[in-house]
């Protein structure tokens, strides 16, 4: 179990490759990576993450304690940027590997419902016109209902 | 007590971290007595409906009891992912 | 949209990074790799793959069709190797892009349902005591049902 | 008819492929007159709910009309990913 919190960036590809050669026995492995994209009005100069230093790290490693215990995984990788990030950078990926690919698929959607609503990480979008803090969907905070 | 603030919480404010001595029972009354404090204070706090709370690092609902909390963050509604 | 079947062997991390740079504006990356693992027995020598060429990719083409068709996808991949594979060797990988990461792992999860049921490939165990086929689960057909 | 055979079933039967002339109306009926070709055969199609049947590339039940099919394969269940 890896969370790593980091202003530097990281090579999602890598990071796979990685995780997937340490977890010997598993044949399932998903990972999911969000990254910066364009913003409606089409000029989104970089993406500004802050976070809470100390409960992030807490909350992660809980949400990523909570999914070991209810899925039967092999592994399970976070790693979150925080910073001033630019367009197409990777922000964050988590990553899963199980025995069977049901269990794998669960526990990263479900890492990845917790993880945009209980980790304390903020997004704000600068443009050319201005920045702008993002909003936090309902349909996050809703996610969370089918666990 | 140690208070954090985040993302726009923490520009309303003008500051992220502040240090205070208080006999407030829970959030809620704690944030009663921050409105005070300031003009800023009182603007960042208008919306309860936005705004999150952890005591110690763990989020916490608005009538959550303080007693020997140590470090008391306030921020909007996380956005990672 | 991008369908591969393949005796080579494949770099999941390096086919993550480039399906990933081709899809500006898609916020969330999914992917699945389906690695050889160990057999109960320990002494797996080889996963011998084979499948029916011409039927393999028009299944292929056609269960990642009724992706796009059904979510909103920035882009899909399916690799699938054939042949005869180490174990720890990646065997196939999908990867979905969508906007919202909703989209991205249902079709994710579509695409190996799918393929796991109505894709012409046949595994086979090579151990030092012989050869076995690999039996298909009922769970894997059951799983159709969800969609 | 180009007839196709994958996996345990090309095993049993010794041969990944063979060309027939028939009448077989159905894959049902097709697999009936193979059966009769040799004890191989009837070997490799003695237990039915463990084969599955192709048309032409596409996936049939089991009692498909073959009409001008070109090419069926017989196989069992798949198992890729």
């Amino acid at each position: 179990m890896d969370v790593r919190v980091q202003d530097a960036p990281f090579d999602m590809g890598a990071e796979l490759n990685r995780f997937a050669a340490g977890v010997d026995g598993a044949g399932a492995v998903v990972s999911f990576t969000g990254i910066v994209r364009g913003v409606a009005s089409g000029d989104l100069e970089a993406m500004e993450i802050e976070h809470y230093p100390g409960m992030t790290e807490r909350a992660l490693t809980q949400i990523v304690g909570d999914a070991v215990a209810r899925w039967d995984l092999a592994d399970a990788l976070v790693i979150h940027r925080h910073g001033r990030l630019s367009p197409a950078a990777p922000i964050m990926m988590v990553a899963t590997a199980a025995r069977h690919r049901g269990d794998a698929f669960a526990a990263a959607e479900f890492l990845m419902d917790y993880l945009k609503s209980r980790a304390p990480f903020w997004k704000k979008e600068i443009t050319r016109s201005g920045a702008q803090w993002v909003a936090a969907r309902e349909d996050d905070e809703n996610a969370l209902a089918r666990w | 007590m140690d208070l954090r603030y985040f993302a726009w919480l923490r520009e309303r404010i003008g500051t992220g971290h502040e240090t205070i001595q208080t006999e407030a029972a829970t959030v809620l009354d704690l944030i009663a007595e921050l409105k005070t404090r300031s003009e800023a204070h009182a603007f960042a706090f208008s919306d309860l409906a936005a705004i999150r709370a952890a005591v110690d690092q763990e989020l916490v609902d608005m009538d959550a009891p303080l007693r020997d909390a140590k470090e008391v963050a306030f921020f909007p509604p996380m956005t990672g992912g």
